[in-house]
């Protein structure tokens, strides 16, 4: 549930393979303006140190399912940058 | 549970799925190779996102025991991998054994194209990789092993996932 | 050898394929079935014309392997089977999986096709029948299990072998 | 090479499956006055007792190779007789 700061809202952000190199963390909780989206926590990722080399429109998964940037965020979630998948 | 980090035995897997009305059993075993892309590879290192990838091969091997008639055994190796070692094991068993092989077939395609799982490869000049992320084309940061990465590239996830799609058709 | 009387391990023949640049195995694995046109089967036995069954086999491989970029391992049992054991099993290694899996399934299909090899069910009745000796549709002489044996039917060796193909396509 | 009587040739030949518990035996040497082809072989094995179970025209291997009922002998052949395959 949100928590943080009275009237904001607060994801909790993964980051994966290359993506966790570029950024130097593979973990970090935003807490973002309502109403906010996947895009929205993009941004402010972008604005972190390396974040610039973050691809214009990341696969991301919102709560283990596939979300667009578009996607609102209620607080709470599990939001993950995912890099371009390579298993198998 | 999908995803382990002990190697992997075909077998079990064979023993799994396999059964009296069962009879005929169709597998894929992915190996790690010791080239790519014209380079020699020491080792691979895989990383998961545990969560969404167990969600997603349990819905993989669903959809394929529900499409055609069959049991389907799935594994897909995390960490450090030596060459030659299975990265991705698949046994499917059905009565047919058309179906066991387009069932077979239908996983491995799948996995590769939905399951939350990333190469990363050592090579032997010290660089390091992860496969996906520019790929041949990309930014290659070589250096001290270990601490290297590749850069993203000019493309996005979703681009390079939708080349993987159609490359793997 | 093509032919082996011993149990089928389909672990070695991946071993025998593999390679590390070799790096995609598919593998297939043919067992006795507990059940045939809704009899039940107590066990099987498998005969071949020896000699020409393991030149057939080589044949097929070496086509296999000419025409995919691959490797192939191939065994058939032969003697005595009970329930679940394995009386065919391939194993074939390529660089790529698509070649892999389309190899695999040839082999397979020729074995079946083209392959001197003869199987008689033992049921849970007593009765014995040579498969493919009239079929389902055939005589079945029903009696003491080891002398007894159905009716050639009324279609030549020929006509039954080329339904087989037609059948397997 | 021929041998048994002088102007005869023999094959052997070879039964399996069900033609062999058919015709009782599963190797028998056959002698036949030259010109002779697998046909004339097969006429033969169907002049035993069983033998007029076997089908028109079954599968025939002439040394190892498939053979038609036209195929001729020339003595010392192995002519195996194949009933329908299920191996696999």
């Amino acid at each position: 549930m949100p928590s943080a700061t009275v009237g904001t809202l607060t994801v909790r952000v993964l980051l994966f393979g290359s993506y966790a190199e570029t950024l130097g963390f593979d973990e970090i909780e935003l807490s973002l303006d309502p109403p906010a989206t996947v895009g929205d926590a993009l941004e402010r990722l972008r604005a972190l140190p390396g974040g610039e080399r973050l691809p214009p429109k990341p696969l991301c998964a919102l709560n283990l399912s596939q979300a667009s940037a578009d996607a609102s965020l209620s607080g709470g979630e599990e939001l993950a940058i995912l890099p371009p998948l390579s298993g198998g | 549970m999908y995803l382990t980090s002990d190697p992997i035995d075909l077998s079990s897997l064979v023993a799994l799925v396999h059964s009296p009305s069962r009879g005929g059993v169709a597998c894929f075993l992915g190996t790690v190779r010791n080239h790519q892309g014209g380079r020699d590879v020491l080792r691979l290192d895989y990383s998961a996102y545990t969560p969404m990838a167990e969600a997603e091969c349990a819905r993989i091997a669903a959809e394929a025991e529900s499409r055609w008639q069959c049991a389907v055994a799935l594994r897909h190796r995390i960490g450090r991998l030596e060459i030659g070692e299975a990265a991705v094991a698949i046994a499917v068993a059905s009565s047919h054994r058309d179906e066991a092989f387009v069932a077979c077939r239908y996983v491995i395609e799948e996995v590769k194209r939905r399951v939350p799982i990333w190469k990363r490869e050592v090579y032997a000049d010290g660089s390091v990789e992860w496969v996906g992320a520019g790929g041949e084309a990309g930014k290659t940061v070589s250096g001290e092993a270990g601490k290297t990465v590749s850069g993203a590239g000019d493309k996005t996830g979703a681009e390079l996932i939708s080349q993987r799609a159609g490359e793997s058709r």
